[in-house]
This record gives structure tokens, C-alpha cells and sequence, in this order.
């Protein structure tokens, strides 16, 4: 028995459990109890190790290995469902209407597919996990029915479309090198010429950009992760569009090779495929983020944000250099903490208040001041400022991209953070800043079963963002795996000679400066008192109670009519084509069948038939 | 036509079957009628029949009957069985048909293939349930771009 | 342009056909099997007409499956007309007919029994002398519409010969042989009674065509 | 090995004497039909046990071929012989009081015998016998609902066979011309010098339209939908489960025994691929359950021909992987269809009043699109791994369609599954043989899914004894009894 | 033994055009037992006499009785077949 073993019979067990225990008022707590056992369980293991068991059938073989690269990731699936499990065991499991047993066996469902996606020791065992993941997804979106099955659904298709361009790819290089093992394809990757590799790196791009909502396939995703019920939106958001950056990091990094990338051209153009690749993942930052700043929910607003730091991960990931990899795969822990945080204040705020609509929301900090905090500090890191986590993984990607000398993707990173930043001043300003509703008078604070978790990862963000060293660790060693230049760094941050941070620097430098300003501040008497709402003096008139001088209805209006232009929907357009094309299609298969005098097509068909014999 | 020239019988015969052949799918395809139908398929049936006879047909080759004279070079008997077997299936099938015919009149009341198919599609749909059969209106397909769901338009 | 399209796909057909048909080895055909029956089948069958001997012996489950084809048909025939709008034709048919069957009757009977009994001899057998029985009994019924051929006593007839028929091919298998193997003895080549159980298989084809289409017709003609 | 025919000749027999034993019982009438299928199984399965796989002949009438006619029965022949009778027992028509009922039991007989004589039977002509006889009872059986649409259905259903029989007799007629043999071992001799002209690609394109019309092949499977609409789903079950297999059987003998050239193989992938195309894309758009089952068959038989186009032993285990699969799958989808009715929005809510329908429905659902650990992802596997080896413009186009397909099934199947499990207020016809039987079905799949590798290697045993030519020529030829 | 085979098969053709073209549909059941008739004919000539007895019996009466009684039951015997003609 195996470390490994142990943990997939554990992750087992945990669904076992759920699916025999799912209804009970307890559940929640036992199925965080169990996802912390697997944590555990996780980091007493090393980073590699392989089971003892493996299917064999139709004369394949399906077996399951850990390296270092899904150790990482899987510290990552496990802890954001720890959080998210935690999150929903409490208040929020009793006053959840829907079926309890079928959504705590899809949540565990989705961590053991996750496991056996991440510990995948073949191609073939890499798209059973890649299906179970799908579909286990699938079932935590439907749950909620209505407009979420109908999201599912859209989810599926794009999911399914995913899978079969993979199985498409797998097949091609079955054929092409004999076996499904990693090295085998490694081998015949190498080897092979420019287009059949084109046609396999499209494949793959499709297959795994489908889940990482990569720029065509993204418009799945928002609506899917926020219309599930709130600790599989925050699990969802976390990590499981991530599952799509491990595939592509053991493909297109471990099994092709960056230097293989840059190498590739893309004919008739002096771009490389790692240019290709690095675009679409830096469109993939812009183009989502600002439809970030439309969306009226706030779950919205937030699954697209998923979006573009799932774009802004891989562009880290394929700069290639030791440190905006690092960068890339440092960022996956940062957001999954960051957006679990935001996801559980704002799906506290829903639980308290009914709704997420920021245009009927506002001055909440008064109420819930923690969730507020918690709130702020995540809004931070998303946007990339130190002390936070989120500053440090950016950071490293932005001097990657200038190192090696990619200016207008630097553009593109920063033009991605201007949207991040505006978009989440409107989150934190329409939900708790302004004016308190008069309906909101009485709310309180969120459950202290939620508040918990919520405060926690924001410390974890906290915590991996002053010292970023704790967790570069993992970092390095998955770089490792993959073949890619290992980052150098220490507890603070990174030392190598040509970029160097030391966040224990700048974070002491940053309290030291607020504690000299408290210290002149109170030193010199300065008292703060507070100053009730409407003690205000706006437009030439005090504000009384009845009026209401905080709008904070279709925030960035100006913005939004400015770039709204060219943005309207062009990719709704191309889904829209495709599905009106495809009916049109069908229309005429259909007819076939519905023609009204069978025998005449039937003449013409047997006249071709043998027309094409005879030729 | 002069006199010399004799026409290959045998080519002739091909002729008459797949003509007999082209006939009964032309008719077949041609028809409205379920009855002008059937009559076209027991044409096409027939030129399949004789196709398989002269398949089993050789020169100056005479029945295989045994009659007491000399043994002369005798036929393929065995096309001949398996036509025996096909004129009577296509016998037995045409009854059928009949038979459904006289069921299809008393049913719809009339034998025209056109208005029999609107017929069948009401009373399919109708037993299925399935609402006003708008056909063009296709059924719930890729949720198309009813605009981002949460958005404002 | 329904018409029109259809007569282009028509000629098509018929271009197309005869283009491949010509490549046929017409009048010259390679008989693998035709020549080694030819050749065995008055010694080993004993019937004058190899055609018989190919139908019953040689191919016997060919006409086996034939024999349940028709019965098929016959049956899904009565299942579909079972209960169509059978108003019964009271009433006498006109006196020439009437006459004309009476006479008919007992000639077509003879006819009938003649091409089914000389099946091995001469061109004929089961099946051609069904239908004439068939006949005979029909043009009676035409005559008398009211007392029409009983049923039960046709599908009696018919469900026995089908019996016999395999009775007889089971008849073989039991006896250490194969399934339809030819029976008892050959008898003289061109005798009435020769090629052992052929006779018998063709009269059981015989009776089962003739009550089933006799009763295939009864029902259409209600 | 003479006992090879009694299950052909038995069902035969009780129908034939089964009006006259009417007279006598109607118990007797009523029970004597599935009692012979018990005992012809029960030969059947004995034969399988005494040979132990091995391939035996059994010629008719004592004739050895290619004179005679001759049934040769190998470890694949046998499983589809077996398949035959069992499952006319679990789908036998519900019984009707008198004449009709005991007509129904007779047909029923009849189609049983003719599919056990054409899953073993080794001559052509005989083979075309026994398939006009499985169609000519299945044209009774589908008309046996009696409504007006049945009959119609029926009626556009005799003339696309009997157009499709025509055919298929001028395909043997073409290849008697040529050969002058109907035995397939013969043919297989005969084939490489006789057959490699464009006739003989002809004579296999006439007998490709007529036996493909029961195995709904694109151009001649247009009454499949109005059928299975019309007909009783048990008898949809039927003639979409087994007899398709049956058809899709000969074709497969025909294939791998005496048209094995590529030409042959290119237009059964290009037809497999319209029928895959056409019946898929017409699934997306059916609005009532028996018609979009029907699309879906026509759909996964596209597959199977799709597979059967792949040359070798490979390639013939993944076909016979995707006719298994749908062998076990469709009939059980169809059952379920009989405890739903028709129209595709009114079953919401089936998922809470008969919650084992709606999950055996997903399941199935799951195993048709290929979804890993159940045996249509393998089935699909293989066929789509034998697509890349070819790696031709056409197999490369085939992989490309036959992956595309599969989306638009996933979505169509979902959405089902999506309104099943929606809210709504549902009662579905209450019928214990239905659910029985998809039960059933269910279990196998999963058993199925349970022993994969002693599965899949009976599989590829099944495959490479059907694909040897050689034994099938010796063994048939050499006389061996 | 040429040119009578000519003249069948031009006959037998034109009966069975006649078969789809005429309108009153028992005037095409008797063009189809024409048909049978001379196919019959024809088997005869290819000296196939257990053929042509069966098509002639089978063919031409039994086919044609068939179908006549089936329009006497359709009820469209004799009248002037209403829009049959496509």
C-alpha cells in the first residue's frame, strides 16, 4: 500500500461517505474532517509515488503516478476543497434546499476525479480522469436546475468538444508512437513534423482550453461556476478551471517542450507557436476582465475575473524562464485563495441578503464589517498589490515578460490589471462602500461558519504574500518535473541577479511608514471620531435620511458605452453561428427522413452508388 | 435493321430485364399512389427474376429435363431454383402489401403518398404529445446568444 | 420537374446498368456447382427434372424458408385483415359463373394433383400446382360467396403439410442422416414413383400452397 | 454436427402448428412459442458448450457445399444465434386474446428461425431466403398495433425492403454471372481472380442496398424513424437490436470472406458515415423519445459500418465491440421508451416518480456517448484507434466526424437527461417487463464494464476467428462434418 | 429465335410502361399480367420450363387476381381512378 494508496482510498472513502451519509445535518463537518485527512495525508507523502494497482483492459494499461507538478496541484484542489467544504458545512448546509446527499457526493465526486486527473500515468488514464473531471463537474453545475442545468448543458458541449478533440489528439499519437505512455509521446513528439505537431498542438490547445476557458471556448464558464450552490461555486472558482493549466503545463511544457515551441513557426509569419500560445492567453486576460466590469452579479463578476487569471497563469507558464513560470505556477495557490475568499464573502452577503445584485446593494461595511475586511484583503491581492499574495505571482510574470523582452504582452498584462483594478474597486464600492439601503438596516454579519474560512485564506493569502518562500518551495520542484529552469529563491522572495524581491522587506517597509504616520498622527493629538453617514454636505444642502445620494447603479456607465462598441458579443456571435449553422444541417438531415417519396432519393442514391462503382 | 445482322438474344434479354428493372424503380420512384407502388416494385421484381435466369443461361443448352434422348448440354439448374423461390416471395409480399393497402384505405380514406405522410406526422405527433408541429422552429438547441446570462443587454 | 428529374435518374440508371451488364459473361456462365449437379443428380436423386431435385434436395431449406414465407405472408395478411370491415356477400354469383365453377371445380382439382404428383418428372411441382388448387378452390368460393372454404379446415391443411414437410426432413436427421437428406429408394428414373421422398415433400408443398392461398384469396375477395 | 439446424427448424415447426394447436388450446397456443425458444436456446447454448468456440459445419441434406447448403457455426455465429431467440423471449408482444394473439406468437416464431438460419447459414442464396423471411414477419409484427400510422409506416417499410430485395437479388444474380457459386467459402476461393472488376463491386453495392436496409444503411433507412414511432417498442427493440445485428452480420461475412478490397471498404465507411451524419443531426432535432431513438440507432448503426470498413482483425473486433454495445444498449433504451410516452417535454419529472428508469436511462446515455470506465468509451476506442492507423483522407475525415458526432449525441442525450431530472409532475405507464428488461440490460453493461479485460479478450478472440479466412474456407470446403 | 425474342421484350417493355402510365388502375393490373405472361414467354425461350409454369401461374394469375381483388376491396375498381396521376 502505497502513500498514494492511501490518499486515492481515503478521496474513495470521502465519497463513499457522502454518498451514504449525504443527508446527514453533520455531513458538512464530516466531509471537511475527511478533505483535511487527505491534505494531510498529502503532505506526509513525498512529492513522488506511484500505486500499487493499475487497471489493464483491451490490452492497455491505465496507472496512476504522483510527480512533483500534480503534487502541487493537488495540494492546491485539496485545500480549496477543505475551505470550500468547510464553508458550507455549517449555517449555509441548513438553510440549503436543495438535495444534500446528491451535492456533498458531487463535491467529493469532483476532488476524487481531480486526484485521479492529476495523478494520471498515461495519456489514456490522463483522458479517463480528463472525462470523470468533466462529468463530475456536470453533475455539481445541474444541481440547482433551471437556468444552471441550462448553463450545465452549454458546459457540457463545450466540455464534450474539448474531450473529443483530446481522445482525436490521443489517437493521432497512439498511431504515430505505439503507446499512451509519457514517453513514448515525448518521443514521437519530437520527431514529428511541423503540421502533423500543429494539427496535435491545436488538439491539445482546444482539449484543455475548453476547461481552462481559454479566448473562443470562455463563454461556458461564467454563468456554469456561479449558478452552483455557494462551496461548489467557491471549488469550482478556486481550482477546477486550473485542471485545464495542469494538462496544458504537462503537454505543451513537460511532453513538447518550450524550447521545441519557440522553435515551431507558424508559416508565412515570423510568429512562433509560443507566441501563438502566449497571446491567446493574454487576450484571454484583457477581453474577459472587462466584461468583468459589466456584470450586475457579483458571482459574475467573479467567475470572469476566474477567467482572465486563468489566461494570466498561462501566460506565465509559457514565457518559459525560470521565473515567470514560477510566476504562472505561483499564481494558481495566490488565486485560488484570493477567489475562494471573495467568492465566500460574496456568497455570504448572499446568504444574508437574497441577492448579489450590485445595483441594489451598498453600504454593508457598516453590518458586516469582518466580511468587509475579508473582502478587502482578497480585492488586494486580485489586484495585485503587495502585501498580498497576488502582488508577488504578478510581479514575477511582469518581469518576466520584460526580461525576455515581450513589450507588448507586458501591455497587455498591465491593460488586464487596469480592467482587474476597476473592477474591483466597483465590487467592494457597490457592495459594502456608500450608502446602507434602508432594507438592510437590521442584517448581520455573516454565520461564523462561513466567517471562519473566509478569514483564513484571506491570512493564507496574507501569509504566502509577505513570505512567498513557504510555497515556492512546491514551485520549484514542479518546475522540475516539467523540465523547466528551476527559480532560485528564498524565504522573502526571489534572488536571482537580474530581478530580485524580498517581500519581508517591502511589507516591513510598508507597516514601518503606516506606523510612523499613527505615531505623528496620534503623536500630535489627532483624535479620529466618527462621522455618521448623512453628516455630509453635498450639492449645496445637507442630506437627509430619505434621500438617497449613493448611486450605485451600471458603475463605469461612460466606460462601458466606450469600449462597448467593438466588444458586443463577438464571441456570442461565432457560438451563435456555429449552433444556427449546425440546426440548418440538421433541418436537412432531418429531411431526408421526412421526404415525402422515399423511393425517388432512393434512386438517385443507388445511381450514385453505382455511378461511383463503375468509375 | 438488315436481315445479316441476327441481335444477340442474350444481349437483348439483359436489355428487357433492366429495362423492366429501370421501369419498376422509376415507378417506384415516379408514383404518388401506394397502389401504381406496389405494381412498380412486382415490375422490378420481375426484371431482377429474369436477370437471374439468363445469369444461369448457356448456348445451345437445353432444359434440364432428363427426357430418354441423348444427354444434351443442359442449363444451370440452379437459377432456376432460386427464381422459383423469388417469383413466389414476390408473390407473397405483394398480397401483404394488398392487404396493408385496404387497412391504409379504411384508415386515412385515401392511398395518396403526399397527403398520407401529413396524415402520419399529425397522428405521431399528436400521440406523442408534442405541441403545434412548428418543424421549422427547431427544439432547445446550443443555448444560443440570448446575451450573457446575468448581464445587462 | 419531379417527373422530369426522375426520367433523367430512370435513363441513368438504365446507361449505367448496361454499361456493367455488358461486362457479364453472358451464355458462357462458369457453372461451378451447375456442371457437378448436372452430373450427380439423376444418379444420386433420381429425378428427371434436375430442377426439382435442386429445389428439394440439393436446396431444401431454400424451399423450406420459401414455404414459411408464404405462410408468413398468409398469416400477416389475416393479421392485418383479420377484422376489416368483413361485411359477408350474401347472394349467388350469376348463373354462368356458377355453372362454369361447377365444372371448372373438379378439372382444376385433377390438373392441380397432376403437376403436383409429376413435380419430379416433368416442369411443375408444389408450388404451380398450389396455385391451381388454389384456383380451384377460389373460383368455387366466387361462385358461392356465402359458404366459403371453412378456415379452420384450411389452416388445418396448411399447418399439416408444413408439418409433414419438416416431419419428413426430421424424419432424415433422426435417422442418423442430415436434416432433408432424400429418403427411401430411388426407384427407375422417370417413373412416377422414383427419387424416394421428393414426391411426397413437393405434395406437402402442394396442399400447403394451395389452403394458404386459397385462403389468402378468401379473405381479400370478403 | 447435424443438431446444428434444429433451432432453425423448430421455431419453424411450432409455427406451423401452432393455428392447428389454436384449435385444440389456446393455453397451448399461448405457451408453446416461448417454451421452443427455451429449448432451441438451450441447444444452442449446448452446441457452444460441446465445441468449446471451435468453428463446425453442418451440411444440409447430407450435400456437402458447395453443392449443398451448409451452416457454419463459429464462436461468433453462435453468440448472434443465441442472442436471437433470447431476446424474442424477453420482448415477446404482449399477448392478444385469440386469432391475432396466436398469428403474433407464429410471426414471432418465424422471425426467431429465420434469425437463428441467417446468423449460421454459410450459402448466399439462403441467407437471402432467410432474411426475406425475417422481413416478411417483421412487416405482421410492426403492423400489429393496428393504428392507421402503423400501417402506413408499414406499408412505406415493405416498399423501401422489397426495392431494397429486388436489389440485393440483381447483386446475386451480377455475382452468379460471374462466379457460378453461391456457397461463401466458394465465393472466398473464387473472389481474387473473378470478382476484382468493377461488376463485382457492383454485385456487392446491390447486395450492400439489400441487406442494409434492415441494417438502416444510409440510403435505404428512411422508414426506420416512422416504424419504431408506429410499430410496438417491443418489436422496435427487436428489429433495432438483434435483426440489425443479424443483417449487419452478413454484410461482415461478406466483407471479410469474398469483398475484401478497399473500394468495398471505402463506400461502406462513406455510406456508415452519411448514416452516422444524417441520423445524429436528425436525433438533435426529434422532438417525441421513439423517433429520436430511432435517429440514434440509425446514428450508432453509422458507427458500426464506420468500424466494419476497417480492414483486419483489429478493425473486426472493434466493430464487433460497437455491435455488442448497441446489441446490449438499444433494446433496453426502447423498453424504457414503452414506460414513457412520446413527446420529449412532457417527461419531466420522470426522474423522481420512476427514479431507476431515469438513472438506467443516464447510464445508457453515458455508455452511448463514451463517457471511460463503460464499454462504449472502449468500443469507441477501438474504432476510432483502427480510424488513425489508416490515417487515409477518408479514415482521417471519418475520425474527425465520428468525434464531432459525438458532441452533438452528448448534447441531445443530456438535454434528455436534463428534463428528466427537472421539476414537473410525471406518470409514466406502468410496465414491470419494461423496466425488467432495461434492468437486465443494465446489469450486463455493468458487468460487462466489471470483467473488461476477460471481456475484451473473448473479444479479440471472437474477431480473429471470424477474420480467418483460411479456417473458413478449409473447414467449410474440406468437407469436414 | 432473335427476332421473336425482339418482339417480346419490346412488348413486355411497353407493357410495363403502360403499367405506370395508364390511369385506370385495372387496366394497369392487366398490363402487369401481360407483363408476367410474356416474361413467362421469355423463360420458356431460355429453356427454363419449371420457370415460366411458375410465372405464368403464379405471375399472371395468381399476382393479377391479387391485385384485382385488392381494388375491388380499395373500392377503386372500375371508376375513373381519381388524382392518382402524379
Amino acid at each position: 500500500m502505497t502513500p498514494l494508496d492511501t490518499l486515492y482510498l481515503a478521496s474513495a472513502a470521502t465519497l463513499a461517505a457522502m454518498l451514504v451519509l449525504g443527508d446527514w445535518r453533520r455531513a458538512g463537518v464530516l466531509a471537511t474532517l475527511m478533505y483535511g485527512v487527505q491534505l494531510a495525508l498529502l503532505f506526509t507523502m513525498q512529492r513522488t509515488g506511484s500505486t500499487s494497482f493499475d487497471l489493464s483492459a483491451l490490452g492497455f494499461e491505465l496507472s496512476w503516478r504522483f510527480d512533483a507538478l500534480s503534487w502541487f496541484f493537488a495540494v492546491v484542489t485539496l485545500g480549496t476543497a477543505f475551505f470550500a467544504s468547510w464553508y458550507g458545512a455549517g449555517e449555509w448546509l441548513r438553510a440549503y434546499t436543495g438535495r444534500r446527499r446528491l451535492f456533498q457526493s458531487a463535491l467529493a465526486a469532483n476532488v476524487f476525479a481531480m486526484l485521479l486527473l492529476l495523478g494520471s500515468g498515461d495519456l489514456l488514464t490522463l483522458f479517463v480522469g480528463w472525462e470523470a473531471t468533466s462529468w463530475a463537474g456536470f453533475l455539481l453545475m445541474a444541481l440547482a436546475g433551471g437556468l444552471a442545468r441550462d448553463a450545465a448543458l452549454r458546459y457540457l458541449v463545450y466540455a464534450m468538444a474539448g474531450a473529443m478533440a483530446l481522445l482525436g489528439a490521443l489517437v493521432v499519437l497512439f498511431q504515430a508512437g505505439g503507446s499512451f505512455s509519457y514517453e513514448a509521446a515525448r518521443a514521437t513528439l519530437a520527431a514529428m513534423a511541423p503540421g502533423p505537431l500543429w494539427a496535435l498542438i491545436i488538439l491539445f490547445g482546444l482539449g484543455f482550453g475548453a476547461k481552462l476557458a481559454l479566448l473562443p471556448l470562455h463563454l461556458w464558464q461564467a454563468a456554469a461556476y456561479s449558478e452552483t450552490p455557494a462551496p461548489g461555486s467557491v471549488f469550482l472558482g478556486g481550482v477546477v478551471g486550473r485542471m485545464g493549466l495542469f494538462a496544458l503545463a504537462l503537454v505543451l511544457v513537460g511532453l513538447i517542450g518550450i524550447p521545441h515551441l519557440q522553435a515551431l513557426a507558424v508559416p508565412f509569419t515570423f510568429l512562433t507557436a509560443q507566441d501563438v500560445v502566449a497571446w491567446v492567453a493574454a487576450l484571454t486576460v484583457v477581453l474577459p476582465t472587462y466584461t468583468a466590469l459589466k456584470q450586475n452579479d457579483a458571482r459574475y463578476l467573479l467567475a470572469w475575473h476566474g477567467i482572465g487569471q486563468g489566461g494570466y497563469m498561462l501566460l506565465g507558464l509559457i514565457v518559459g524562464s525560470a521565473l515567470g513560470s514560477a510566476g504562472g505556477l505561483l499564481h494558481v495557490i495566490n488565486y485560488a485563495a484570493t477567489q475562494a475568499t471573495l467568492l465566500m464573502v460574496v456568497f455570504g452577503v448572499r446568504h444574508r441578503v437574497g441577492h448579489t445584485d450590485l445595483n441594489r446593494l451598498g453600504g454593508l461595511v457598516a453590518r458586516m464589517p469582518l466580511s468587509f475586511l475579508a473582502l478587502l484583503l482578497g480585492i488586494i491581492s486580485l489586484a495585485g498589490l503587495p502585501p498580498m499574495s497576488g502582488f508577488v505571482s504578478k510581479w514575477m510574470v511582469y518581469s518576466s515578460l520584460i526580461q525576455d523582452g515581450r513589450p507588448f504582452l507586458f501591455l497587455a498584462a498591465i491593460v488586464g490589471t487596469l480592467g482587474t483594478i476597476l473592477s474591483v474597486y466597483k465590487l467592494i464600492h457597490n457592495l459594502f462602500l456608500g450608502q446602507l439601503r434602508a432594507e438592510h438596516e437590521q442584517l448581520n454579519e455573516a454565520p461564523l461558519s462561513m466567517l471562519i474560512p473566509m478569514l483564513a485564506t484571506a491570512t493564507l493569502a496574507f501569509v504566502t504574500g509577505v513570505a512567498p518562500g513557504l510555497v515556492l518551495g512546491w514551485v520549484a520542484d514542479a518546475q522540475a518535473a516539467i523540465g523547466l529552469p528551476v527559480i532560485d529563491y528564498t524565504l522573502g522572495g526571489i534572488a536571482s541577479p537580474r530581478a530580485s524581491l524580498d517581500m519581508l522587506w517591502v511589507v516591513g517597509v510598508m507597516f514601518a511608514g503606516f506606523g510612523v504616520g499613527a505615531l505623528l498622527f496620534y503623536g500630535a493629538g489627532g483624535k479620529t471620531h466618527r462621522v455618521h453617514q448623512l453628516d455630509n454636505y453635498a450639492g449645496g444642502h445637507f442630506l437627509d435620511a430619505g434621500m438617497r445620494y449613493h448611486y450605485s447603479d451600471n458603475f463605469y456607465a461612460g466606460l462601458m458605452h466606450l469600449i462597448g462598441g467593438w466588444y458586443r458579443g463577438s464571441f456570442h456571435w461565432l457560438e451563435g453561428a456555429i449552433g444556427s449553422g449546425l440546426s440548418l444541417v440538421a433541418q436537412g438531415a432531418g429531411g431526408w427522413y421526412r421526404a415525402i417519396n422515399p423511393a425517388f432519393y432512393l434512386l438517385a442514391a443507388s445511381v450514385a452508388l453505382i455511378a461511383w462503382v463503375a468509375l | 435493321m438488315d436481315m445479316t445482322f441476327a441481335p444477340d438474344p442474350l444481349a437483348l434479354l439483359v436489355i428487357g430485364a433492366l429495362g423492366l428493372i429501370v421501369v419498376g424503380a422509376a415507378g417506384l420512384a415516379f408514383g404518388r399512389h401506394l397502389f401504381r407502388l406496389v405494381l412498380a416494385l412486382g415490375l422490378a421484381e420481375a426484371g431482377a427474376n429474369l436477370l437471374l435466369v439468363i445469369a444461369g443461361y448457356r448456348w445451345d443448352a437445353v432444359a434440364p429435363i432428363l427426357t430418354g434422348s441423348a444427354p444434351a448440354a443442359m442449363v444451370d439448374p440452379v437459377p432456376q431454383a432460386l427464381v422459383l423461390t423469388a417469383i413466389v416471395i414476390g408473390v407473397g409480399v405483394q398480397a401483404l402489401a394488398v392487404a396493408l393497402l385496404v387497412r391504409v384505405k379504411l384508415a386515412y380514406g385515401t392511398l395518396d403518398l403526399a397527403e398520407l405522410k401529413a396524415l402520419v406526422e399529425r397522428d405521431i405527433r399528436a400521440a406523442a404529445g408534442i405541441g403545434e408541429p412548428d418543424s421549422a422552429q427547431a427544439p432547445a438547441t446550443l443555448p444560443g446568444p440570448a446575451g450573457l446570462i446575468g448581464e445587462r443587454p | 420537374m419531379h417527373r422530369i428529374a426522375t426520367l433523367l435518374f430512370a435513363l441513368g440508371l438504365g446507361v449505367l446498368l448496361l454499361g456493367l451488364a455488358a461486362q457479364l459473361p453472358l451464355g458462357a456462365t462458369p457453372m461451378a456447382i451447375g456442371n457437378e449437379i448436372l452430373a450427380r443428380a439423376p444418379g444420386e436423386i433420381g429425378a428427371a427434372n434436375i430442377v426439382t431435385s435442386v429445389v428439394l434436395a440439393y436446396r431444401g431449406i431454400d424451399t423450406l424458408g420459401e414455404l414459411a414465407i408464404l405462410f408468413a405472408a398468409a398469416t400477416a395478411a389475416g393479421l392485418v385483415l383479420g377484422h376489416a370491415g368483413s361485411r359477408s356477400r350474401n347472394g349467388e354469383a350469376g348463373f354462368i359463373l356458377r355453372t362454369g365453377s361447377d365444372l371448372l371445380f373438379p378439372l382444376l382439382l385433377t390438373v392441380g394433383f397432376y403437376i403436383v404428383l409429376h413435380g419430379h418428372l416433368t416442369p411443375g411441382g408444389g408450388f404451380q400446382g398450389g396455385v391451381v388448387l388454389a384456383a380451384a378452390f377460389f373460383a368455387s368460393f366466387l361462385a358461392r360467396p356465402s359458404h366459403r372454404p371453412g378456415h379452420g379446415v384450411i389452416s388445418l391443411i396448411e399447418g399439416l403439410a408444413g408439418a409433414a414437410f419438416i416431419g419428413i426432413g426430421l424424419a432424415a436427421l433422426a435417422g442418423g442422416g442430415a436434416f432433408l437428406q432424400p429418403l427411401l429408394d430411388r426407384g427407375m428414373l422417370g417413373e412416377l414413383v422414383s427419387a424416394g421422398s421428393l414426391p411426397l415433400l413437393y405434395l406437402a408443398v402442394g396442399l400447403k400452397v394451395g389452403a394458404e392461398l386459397a385462403g389468402l384469396l378468401a379473405q381479400l375477395a370478403e | 454436427m447435424n443438431a446444428l439446424v434444429l433451432p432453425v427448424v423448430l421455431p419453424l415447426l411450432t409455427a406451423f402448428l401452432l393455428q392447428p394447436a389454436g384449435r385444440l388450446s389456446a393455453a397451448l397456443a399461448r405457451w408453446a412459442g416461448p417454451a421452443v425458444l427455451l429449448v432451441c436456446a438451450g441447444l444452442l447454448v449446448q452446441i457452444a458448450l460441446l465445441t468449446g468456440g471451435e468453428p463446425v459445419t453442418a451440411a444440409i441434406g447430407g450435400f456437402a457445399p458447395p453443392v449443398g447448403i451448409v451452416f457454419y457455426a463459429d464462436a461468433l455465429a453462435l453468440l448472434m444465434a443465441i442472442a436471437v431467440p433470447v431476446s424474442a423471449l424477453l420482448l415477446w408482444p404482449r399477448a392478444e386474446a385469440g386469432e391475432a394473439g396466436v398469428r403474433q406468437s407464429a410471426l414471432m416464431l418465424l422471425l426467431v428461425g429465420s434469425g437463428t438460419g441467417m446468423a449460421l447459414s454459410g450459402d448466399l442464396f439462403n441467407l437471402y431466403v432467410f432474411y426475406e423471411l425475417l422481413t416478411v414477419a417483421s412487416f405482421g409484427l410492426a403492423s400489429a398495433t393496428g393504428t392507421g400510422r402503423a400501417y402506413v409506416a408499414t406499408v412505406r417499410y415493405v416498399l423501401v425492403s422489397g426495392f431494397g430485395s429486388l436489389i440485393a437479388l440483381a447483386g446475386i444474380a451480377l455475382l452468379y454471372a460471374q462466379t457460378g457459386s453461391l456457397n461463401l467459402a466458394q465465393l472466398a476461393d473464387l473472389a481474387p481472380e473473378r470478382l476484382a472488376n468493377p461488376l463485382g463491386l457492383a454485385a456487392f453495392a446491390c447486395l450492400l442496398i439489400g441487406f442494409g436496409v434492415k441494417a438502416e444503411l444510409f440510403p435505404v433507412n428512411n422508414w426506420v424513424p416512422d416504424l419504431y414511432a408506429c410499430a410496438g417498442k417491443p418489436i422496435s427493440a427487436l428489429l433495432a437490436g438483434v435483426v440489425s445485428k443479424l443483417a449487419v452480420l452478413v454484410l461482415l461475412r461478406l466483407t471479410v470472406l469474398v469483398f475484401d478490397s478497399p473500394e468495398a471498404r471505402e463506400m461502406l465507411m462513406v455510406l456508415g458515415l452519411a448514416g452516422l451524419v444524417t441520423g445524429e443531426l436528425a436525433a438533435w432535432r426529434a422532438r417525441d423519445l421513439p423517433r429520436l431513438l430511432a435517429y440514434s440507432s440509425i446514428g450508432q448503426l453509422g458507427l458500426l459500418f464506420v468500424a466494419l470498413s476497417l480492414p483486419g482483425p483489429a478493425g473486426l473486433a472493434a466493430a464487433l465491440a460497437v455491435a455488442l454495445h448497441h446489441l446490449l444498449v438499444k433494446p433496453a433504451l426502447f423498453m424504457l421508451a414503452e414506460r414513457w410516452h412520446g413527446s420529449l417535454d412532457k417527461l419531466a419529472g420522470a426522474g423522481r416518480a420512476s427514479p431507476l428508469a431515469a438513472g438506467l436511462f443516464t447510464l445508457f446515455a453515458l455508455s452511448l456517448v463514451g463517457v471511460p470506465p463503460l464499454p462504449g468509451f472502449w468500443a469507441k476506442l477501438l474504432v476510432l484507434l483502427e480510424l488513425a492507423r489508416g490515417a487515409g483522407p477518408f479514415d482521417l475525415t471519418a475520425l474527425a466526424l465520428v468525434l464531432a458526432v459525438t458532441v452533438v449525441e452528448a448534447h441531445y442525450l443530456f438535454r434528455l437527461v436534463g428534463i428528466l431530472y427537472s421539476p414537473g409532475e410525471f406518470r409514466d405507464r406502468h410496465s414491470p417487463r419494461a423496466l425488467a428488461v432495461a434492468g437486465l440490460g443494465g446489469a450486463v453493461l455493468v458487468a460487462a464494464m466489471l470483467t473488461l479485460p476477460a471481456v475484451s479478450d473473448a473479444l479479440a478472440g471472437l474477431a480473429s476467428q471470424a477474420a480467418d479466412t483460411a479456417a473458413y474456407r478449409t473447414l467449410t470446403l474440406g468437407g469436414g462434418l | 429465335m432473335a427476332w421473336l425474342v425482339l418482339l417480346l421484350v419490346v412488348l413486355m417493355l411497353g407493357a410495363a410502361v403502360l403499367v405506370l402510365l395508364l390511369d385506370n388502375l385495372v387496366a394497369a393490373v392487366a398490363a402487369a399480367s401481360v407483363v408476367s405472361l410474356l416474361l413467362s414467354v421469355l423463360f420458356a425461350l431460355l429453356a427454363a420450363p419449371d420457370v415460366a409454369l411458375t410465372e405464368a401461374a403464379v405471375g399472371a394469375g395468381l399476382s393479377g387476381a391479387v391485385l384485382a381483388l385488392g381494388l375491388r376491396r380499395l373500392g377503386l375498381a372500375g371508376i375513373k381512378a381519381e388524382d392518382d396521376h402524379a
